[in-house]
């Protein structure tokens, strides 16, 4: 069972929560976290988005992501996907769902999968607007995100 | 020699994706070589702008050292997610 | 849309996210957390799981709980849905799911709602083990999460 | 009157749901009527018993007066989600 997925398909969120605890009785929470697009972006209306990335140094990237959450939590399994291509507004761009015994300890690892990746997975956003297209800015509150976990 | 890869905004910008060059001892001189060739590559690759880099992907800083048949590449910072 | 649900039937996970963030674009984030039944509780191996609850004031608790979260962030929706009655390891007990435009609300909304739900809501869970019938008791673990609101 | 509810392991150990019981001032004076009863009554509402209560469905405590038509509940510290 693959921990990452790369994807240019829609997923399906039950699908993967059920793999996460229909075989393990001893998960007693799975928090997910559902990314998903946008129609506004700084005050301009997007109309689509092209996700590009880095085959390969994504997916290393978001395991050494996974390997640290293990370090720090006591997890019973953790998914992550992130599509990449056209997107559309209210399209899933990214899933992370985290399973474990108790509650506190899969939100904490599910936000600090989902802060890493903003700040150190490879993807770029491209966003289509009345205006053209452009590339969007990484923004400060991601990399403080981040720094909360040092 | 090592491969040189860019991605997103800085592939655009310089108008290629990928290309093969000589090996250097780090990045840091990969760097000066590629603002020397003026126009869109010294702006891109100028003192100001935040480009992250990686080798052999790992993220990586202009301190790095290089080997002959790494893989180099340079970005904006990430957006996705 | 009933923000509240309280039932003895499961309930399909995907059907409320999407309640959620399909007629939304404006929602860039939903954090859902699962409650499962866990085949194991204090050391005992669990068989079933009744829940009982107080009709009624249940739902009031919930409805102050989600009140108090509409205060405290800025939310686009926030589902919670809790089963009373008959229970199997694995079975889903409950769901709280938050939605927002960034995925910090959503976070913090969805874990303030189960934190509260854990120690005001009126539910009591009685176990069935290999040594007959048992209360669950209330968990410190628990009280001390609630404390953290403050 | 007012109407007295009990839950989950109280309802068991005092073997009822619900009653009708004359009105009095406040919670505590009716835990000290229903204390009186003896038996399991004074083991269930004794001093050194974790009892969570409500009237008309809102989280109370001892304090809390009562009036005609109220609605009491008596539980265990709830264990749900």
């Amino acid at each position: 069972m693959n921990r990452i997925q790369i994807q240019t398909e829609p997923f399906d969120v039950t699908a993967i929560q059920n793999e996460l605890r229909m075989n393990n009785p001893s998960v007693g929470a799975v928090v997910t976290f559902l990314g998903l697009m946008r129609d506004m972006n700084e005050g301009d209306r997007v109309s689509t988005m092209y996700l590009e990335h880095y085959p390969g140094m994504t997916e290393k990237a978001l395991q050494e992501i996974l390997d640290e959450a293990d370090r720090r939590w006591d997890l019973l399994g953790v998914r992550v996907v992130h599509r990449v291509g056209e997107l559309m507004p209210t399209d899933a761009i990214v899933l992370v769902a985290v399973a474990s015994t108790h509650r506190g300890e899969a939100f904490r690892a599910c936000e600090f999968v989902i802060d890493f990746l903003k700040t150190r997975a490879p993807f770029w956003k491209k966003e289509r607007t009345g205006d053209g297209d452009r590339w969007v800015n990484a923004r400060h509150s991601d990399s403080d995100a981040e720094k909360r976990w040092e | 020699m090592i491969k040189v890869l860019y991605f997103a905004r800085l592939r655009e910008e310089l108008n290629t994706g990928s290309e093969t060059m000589d090996t250097v001892p780090d990045l840091r001189s990969l760097i000066i070589d590629l603002r020397a060739r003026g126009g869109r590559w010294a702006d891109v690759f100028g003192d100001d702008q935040l480009i992250m880099m990686s080798v052999n992907q790992e993220m990586a800083d202009p301190e790095t050292s290089l080997a002959d048949g790494d893989e180099v590449a340079f970005f904006p910072p990430v957006t996705g997610g």
